[in-house]
């Protein structure tokens, strides 16, 4: 007997609204429906009535999480239109804010596989001492989570010589903590139990379904955009792209562990080889770049960030695309959270699988629902369902 | 009927129904405090002198809450449930010898009938499950009932230990046996552990809280009930704990005995056991803080590939020592 | 594997088919192909060059025609663009030779109305079912408006 | 009958649980309200518990632009709850519509489509603002 399971839009552990239809046989999932069009706000529509500058604004609101990547790629995908080319020192800084995000990501998402699999005191040891990374947000860009930290040009604050010691303290606590974490994660039977060959995607499906960023590395294929195709300094940051090859949710644990503590290098030997000069090349009020097209590229913390921009010569965009990863990784999560042969996907396994791809869905609200085998016919159409969940649910008065 | 109207007395007043119900709640709130403590953080704090009338607070809002029964739940089951529920965890927990050796009631081979209650109340989980027809719901009641099959014979044959070595089935010799040592120091240590496992299962706590699993399916057989239904649930749920915690320190800690002043008997058998219970309370606590979720198939394997044969070796053990 | 070494192979593979290309930066090259042979440019790139990644499927609306652009590469980033006629707007799909592609087109085709001929299930994408049919939000002539309040 | 009615009416304050809803927002609200109830802000002093189900809240915590496809969800969800319940909108996004404007497919705010009692601004909410808002909510609510 298989019914269905619609969990979300509103569901406790998945802050952002989407909805999964799986049709299930006792507890094993056969097959899923993804429908992430909730946070479909219609952004690339607004690009196009927001001139350059106050599009950044509108860049920073496609994801809370991973802005400091998205206006990263938009203001370099602007200069890359302007041909300008911004101070070192202002390059250094975009990486430490980077890479101060990306361990802020990471750690929050810690915490949220912690919580999935019901490990409570994980998940708020991680995100208390998430607090000194957010601290230090706070110090350098002025706000904790939505970091205005890049303009055209450069960036808007400099850092002073206490807030880098500032820096360097938080770093040192930070690094013990991650270890203590990753030590926790690799011994705590628990975890091993709910999260080792749990969510499979193996090396061959991960390329051909274009899965990105640590759900890439995780089925040990070793891309990564700070490495291909380095962008502001990250050509003279050293850093090794880190890659684990059990891929399934405890491999991705371990990238994302092993990638704070790659982070937490970079922000120090950057730290240590800032060049001195200034953070900004002036910029006119109304920027009005040549006519042209550009690709920019970034390595967010979900993953490869592409921004592409059409301009016609006058001060608003004429197209403005973004691709965001979570977009990228929702085949490959279809393909994780269906049971094949003998890999069976349970019903207590969906939040942790789906979460594993650490999913940003305000990013990917222009994702909809995937069929993965087309022969399947549903029982009910989606408004049949919608109509039988209302009348179930309505209330009795 | 001076006699019938002591009884009644004590079964309403002093062991009974008002002093347990003020005690489960006083047990949410340690129980809330030092699970937040053990998580760095504060625990209900404002709710009265250190956040002491939280749960107190928590059951008058579900009290005062509107109630729903949804459309398509088979009315009488639905509101039958929760009271039935309520009602046998009150029942049980005259067993319990708090101010003396004997609870308010105790006949020969009353162990029997205080565990097979509590398999009903398992089985009462499922009914509630399947009464209110919401998917969730269906499935967290047919996790509970995998679950039942999973610690039951565990947490009997841990029970069983404890009454082969104190050659009994009566919970007053029981505890008159202990007099001498306690039940956890002599071979039983092993069953006490099992014990400390299975009534974290029964009680549906982190380990093994998968049918009410909050992540993945909402809140599990729970998910329907609102208002006064969930008020008598989770007031139901915290006598449940005081009835296990107060289990453990009567099988294994020796209940209500301890050093006693001979004129204040009553007082003093009371605070033991509620020193006791405490400490098993605080043990299933910690068990909770440190562990994350279990799948149903693992907590089944854990059970019958672990649990069973450990039990069945502390059985042994003790058959052979006494 | 530099920039001049794909535009030559691509030129003398495609000849005359490549209408322009040109490198605005470093690891970016910008290939302009006629509409017949883009699919065959998509393979040649993804499994001869040994590319393997699409990243992405722009679809733009210039005002007299519409663009389909993929974006292909992992270091490299090679952007194929191929213009189609705004008012038979279709173009055959590489879904069948890269699986992963099937949300970008979809995405281009709800929003742009652009068909992707040998998509398997080219539905409604991204937009609320209620949406008019026929209304594509990016084309140009389509003026953004806050729905109307319910209260 | 004083005493009942406020004693129900001090219960309701002390134990507020709360029910999340991003409507589309993009989660810089969210985990800043999910961060509150965190070691270093806590508001589980307040008595406050995040719940899962509907049935069990009785603060609807909103954050993010109601965009057309959750409408019909937010408002079935807020049918679900019990009577006395409550709406806070957290964030700019949910009071006004924040930054995306003339984004076609997102309403102006969330009191166009649900009745809503408290109003938190910032984008994104800071979890002092929200520990804030929380307490002007629970004095309001034991003011009756």
């Amino acid at each position: 007997m298989s019914f269905y399971i619609p969990i979300g839009p509103q569901h406790p552990v998945h802050p952002e609204p989407l909805l999964m239809k799986f049709k299930v046989e006792g507890e094993q999932v056969i097959d899923v429906e993804i429908n992430v069009s909730y946070t479909h706000r219609g952004i690339e529509k607004g690009f196009e009535y927001r001139d350059y500058m106050k599009g950044i604004f509108l860049a920073e609101r496609i994801c809370g999480i991973c802005n400091a990547a998205h206006t990263l790629c938009y203001t370099q995908n602007i200069e890359q239109l302007l041909g300008k080319e911004i101070p070192p020192r202002a390059k250094y800084l975009r990486l430490i804010v980077e890479e101060l995000s990306r361990i802020h990501s990471h750690l929050l998402w810690l915490g949220l596989a912690a919580h999935q699999i019901g490990f409570e005191t994980l998940f708020m040891y991680v995100w208390r001492d998430r607090e000194k990374v957010l601290d230090l947000l706070e110090t350098i860009t002025g706000n904790r989570v939505v970091t205005a930290y890049n303009t055209i040009g450069g960036v808007r604050r400099d850092i002073t010589p206490e807030i880098e010691q500032k820096i360097r303290k938080s770093l040192d606590y930070l690094e013990e903590r991650t270890k203590y974490f990753k030590k926790v994660v690799m011994e705590e039977p628990t975890v091993l139990v709910r999260t080792q060959n749990v969510g499979i995607l193996k090396p061959r499906e991960a390329i051909e379904l274009f899965a990105v960023g640590p759900v890439l590395r995780a089925s040990g294929i070793k891309h990564d955009i700070r490495a291909d195709d380095p962008y502001i300094a990250h050509d003279e940051v050293p850093f090794n792209v880190v890659t684990y090859d059990t891929c399934d949710v405890y491999a991705r644990i371990l990238v994302r562990v092993d990638e704070i503590l790659e982070c937490i290098n970079m922000v120090r030997y950057s730290l240590d080889h800032l060049p001195s000069g200034e953070y900004r090349i002036r910029m006119p009020v109304i920027v009005r770049p040549p006519p042209g097209e550009s690709v920019s590229r970034v390595e967010a913390p979900r993953g490869e960030l592409l921004h592409y921009v059409r301009s016609d010569g006058s001060d608003k965009p004429y197209r403005y695309k973004v691709r965001t990863p979570t977009l990228a990784n929702i085949p490959s999560t279809a393909r994780m959270l269906t049971s094949r042969g003998d890999y069976i996907v349970y019903i207590a396994d969906i939040p942790i699988i789906f979460g594993s791809i650490d999913p940003c869905l305000c990013c990917t609200g222009r994702v909809m629902f995937i069929d993965i085998e087309k022969s399947k016919s549903w029982v009910w159409t989606y408004n049949e369902l919608v109509r039988y969940s209302l009348k179930r649910f309505e209330r009795h008065d | 009927m001076i006699e019938v109207l002591y009884k009644m007395i004590e079964m309403i007043l002093f062991p009974g129904f008002a002093f347990i119900g003020v005690l489960s709640l006083l047990y949410e709130w340690i129980d809330r405090k030092f699970y937040a403590r053990l998580q760095n953080r504060i625990g209900p704090l404002y709710a009265g002198p250190h956040g002491i009338l939280q749960p107190l607070a928590d059951f008058i809002k579900l009290l005062s809450k509107e109630d729903i029964i949804p459309e398509g739940a088979d009315k009488f089951l639905f509101t039958l449930t929760p009271i039935l529920f309520f009602a046998i965890n009150l029942l049980l927990t005259l067993f319990l010898p708090i101010c003396g050796t004997t609870g308010v009631i105790s006949f020969t081979g009353d162990l029997i009938f205080f565990v097979a209650l509590l398999t009903m109340i398992s089985i009462l989980v499922y009914t509630a499950g399947m009464a209110s027809t919401n998917r969730f719901a269906t499935i967290g009641a047919e996790r509970a009932v995998l679950q039942l099959i999973g610690y039951e014979i565990p947490f009997m044959l841990s029970i069983v230990s404890v009454a082969i070595s104190s050659r009994s089935l009566t919970i007053k010799n029981i505890v008159e046996s202990q007099s001498s040592i306690w039940h956890i120091l002599g071979p039983n240590f092993l069953a006490f552990i099992i014990f400390a496992i299975t009534a974290q299962a029964e009680l549906e706590r982190i380990p093994f809280d998968i049918p009410e699993a909050e992540q993945e399916i909402v809140a599990g057989w729970l998910v329907e009930y609102s208002g006064k239904k969930l008020a008598l649930f989770r007031l139901g749920k915290d006598v449940e704990t005081l009835l296990l915690c107060g289990l453990g320190a009567t099988l294994f800690l020796g209940g209500p005995l301890g050093p006693v002043v001979p004129g204040l008997e009553i007082v003093f058998y009371t605070l033991y056991f509620i020193v006791k219970s405490i400490i098993v309370l605080l043990v299933l606590t910690t068990l909770r803080a440190l562990f994350a979720r279990l799948r149903v198939d693992q907590m089944l394997v854990l059970s019958w590939k672990y649990l069973i044969p450990l039990s069945l070796i502390s059985v042994l053990i003790v058959r052979v020592v006494f | 594997m530099n920039e001049e070494e794909i535009i030559n192979i691509l030129k003398e593979k495609f000849g005359d088919k490549i209408v322009e290309c040109k490198i605005p930066m470093k690891r970016r090259v910008f290939v302009e192909v006629s509409k017949e042979c883009y699919k065959d440019v998509v393979k040649f790139l993804l499994h001869d060059l040994d590319m393997k990644h699409v990243e992405a499927i722009t679809g733009v609306d210039a005002k007299d025609h519409f663009e389909v652009i993929a974006h292909i590469g992992y270091g490299i980033s090679v952007s194929v663009k191929v213009k189609i006629s705004k008012d038979e707007p279709v173009i055959d799909s590489i879904c069948d030779i890269a699986r992963g592609v099937e949300l970008y087109e979809r995405e281009a085709y709800d929003l742009l109305g652009i068909v992707f001929k040998g998509n398997p299930n080219l539905k409604r994408f991204i937009l609320p079912e209620d949406w008019p049919e026929g209304v594509y939000p990016l084309r140009k002539d389509y003026e953004a408006e806050h729905p109307k309040p319910l209260r | 009958m004083g005493f009942t009615e406020k004693m129900i009416r001090w219960a309701r304050g002390r134990s507020p649980w709360i029910l999340f809803f991003n409507t589309g927002a993009c989660n810089a609200c969210d985990i800043e309200v999910v961060a509150a109830l965190t070691p270093r802000y806590d508001l589980e002093r307040f008595g406050l518990l995040l719940k899962g189900s509907p049935r069990h809240a009785d603060i609807l915590v909103v954050t993010g632009p109601v965009t057309r496809q959750v409408r019909d969800r937010l408002i079935r969800i807020y049918n679900q709850m019990p009577e006395p319940k409550f709406v806070v909108a957290a964030g700019t996004c949910a009071t006004s519509g924040g930054a995306f404007w003339k984004c076609y497919n997102v309403y102006e705010s969330l009191d166009s489509v649900i009745p809503v009692d408290a109003y938190i601004s910032g984008c994104p909410v800071k979890p002092e603002a929200v520990i804030q808002a929380v307490n002007l909510l629970a004095q309001k609510i034991m003011k009756g």
